[in-house]
């Protein structure tokens, strides 16, 4: 698992590479919250574009961030989710937590 | 219950390490079905709800062994166990709803609800102080270019 | 010896489907270590040897079980045994001689020199009507980023 | 493990794909002997370029061929070897037995 972390007008922008299970939430967790503490961003993205397999960890993962942004008001945006995904975030019900971006725009848009 | 056509059986420490491993054998051992992408994403998002759990919850302050045996059936039915010698579940079925958990803020409380929702069947045998079995059986699509 | 960090054991019957299922499982217990793509292929090829001559040789005419057992160490040192119950090997000098084969027009004979080119270590222990085990070493560079 | 055969003037090209083991080489063998038999090609070419994986049983798959068409005085040509599998054939010492073709001549031609 790999992490990349961008900063841009008080977003946050998480990008995950890799298999997200409990083993690699547990790492992601810590780094993620590290900045997040410090940065205080209005909006924490979580870019799953990367994740080729993701169990109910990730859930808990998302879950764990909303949770912690919170403390400050902050949302987190959800996106990149491959159909897979998006079915393990469907059965969660943690749309209503989260926004769940569409890429639809981006598809379209060239 | 017919006889398998082909079997394996598999333990290691319960090790966070070895949920990906665990994945990556069941995957390579149903391989052999040529399975769809998506069923074979479901079989191991099932095998990594249960093999974390035998982990996080089975052996929750100790490192244990983890057993897993899997089967293919005739019919391309594919049956895996997971087994913990761990601290067992009082509750079975309080355990099953969706959102109950004791693994604190991290653990959303939905590994058997996607058992459930990735394999055709999930049962649950267990006893406190003994440990825990989870059988999941999926129903693979027969291909013609099967062996 | 020092203590192993990480183990596994695994079990199969020897059909010849299971030869990629024990390279496959093989492969995704030593991917934690990171493995440099050519190490990885060259413990799979090791594995795939051993596990065929088990196959078969060591269960020529009959099907039995195959047992593989594989241990990481802190050093990223990996030692993977491969074990049958089958006929076993008389003359183990002679066995893994290159070219020598018992198995027909279609063996090349290079198992045992392909095992020892691609390993760092290769032990053969054998006995006649009771099995062989066959144990390889091999040292996996350190990477960086490996957990 | 799929095979494709491939007949142009007496050379009989079987393209391998899949990873080849001894369960493969025993599907293939007979597969490749049928036609073989039936066309008794002045050149058997076998093509690697879509193998990832091979062990021994590869060699004794060539060796196979090598002895089958030796029958009418034909001969085996092997192309599309990897690094990895390259080593395997200098290993086997077969290049003595089948002519192991560079693929320079592709690479550098364009
Ligand atoms: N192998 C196990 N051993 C002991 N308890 C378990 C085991 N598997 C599940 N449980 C119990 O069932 C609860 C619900 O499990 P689950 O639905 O997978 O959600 P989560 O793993 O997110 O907690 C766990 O929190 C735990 O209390
Ligand atoms: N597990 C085994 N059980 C019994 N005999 C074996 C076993 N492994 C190897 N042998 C013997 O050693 C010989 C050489 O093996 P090897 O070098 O792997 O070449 P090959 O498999 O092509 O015959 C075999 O032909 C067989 O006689």
């Amino acid at each position: 698992m790999n992490l990349q972390i961008e900063l841009k007008n008080g977003v946050m922008t998480a990008v995950l590479r890799g298999d997200l299970d409990h083993h690699a939430a547990d790492r992601l967790r810590e780094q993620i919250d590290d900045t997040a503490r410090k940065v205080k961003p209005r909006v924490l993205r979580l870019d799953f574009s990367g994740v080729p397999f993701m169990d109910s960890s990730g859930i808990g993962l998302i879950l764990g961030r909303v949770r912690l942004v919170s403390l400050w008001n902050g949302r987190v945006a959800v996106s990149g989710l491959s159909p897979q995904l998006r079915r393990m975030a469907e059965l969660s019900g943690i749309a209503s937590l989260a926004s769940l971006e569409e890429e639809e725009k981006e598809a379209v848009g060239k | 219950m017919k006889q398998a056509v082909n079997k394996m059986e598999l333990n290691f420490p319960s090790r966070s390490v070895n949920e990906s491993f665990a994945r990556g054998a069941v995957s390579a051992f149903v391989l052999g079905l040529d399975p769809l992408v998506t069923e074979l994403n479901d079989l191991k998002t099932a095998v990594s709800e249960a093999v974390t759990n035998a982990i996080v919850h089975g052996y929750r302050d100790t490192i244990g062994t983890v057993y897993i045996s899997a089967k293919i059936f005739a019919d391309n039915r594919v049956v895996v166990k997971v087994r913990d010698r761990g601290c067992g579940i009082a509750d079975i079925e309080k355990a099953m709803e969706p959102l109950y958990t004791t693994g604190g803020e991290e653990r959303a409380g939905l590994g058997f609800a996607v058992m459930q929702s990735f394999c055709d069947r999930v049962r649950v045998s267990s006893a406190p102080g003994r440990g825990t079995t989870v059988t999941l059986t999926k129903q693979f699509t027969a291909r013609e270019n099967g062996e």
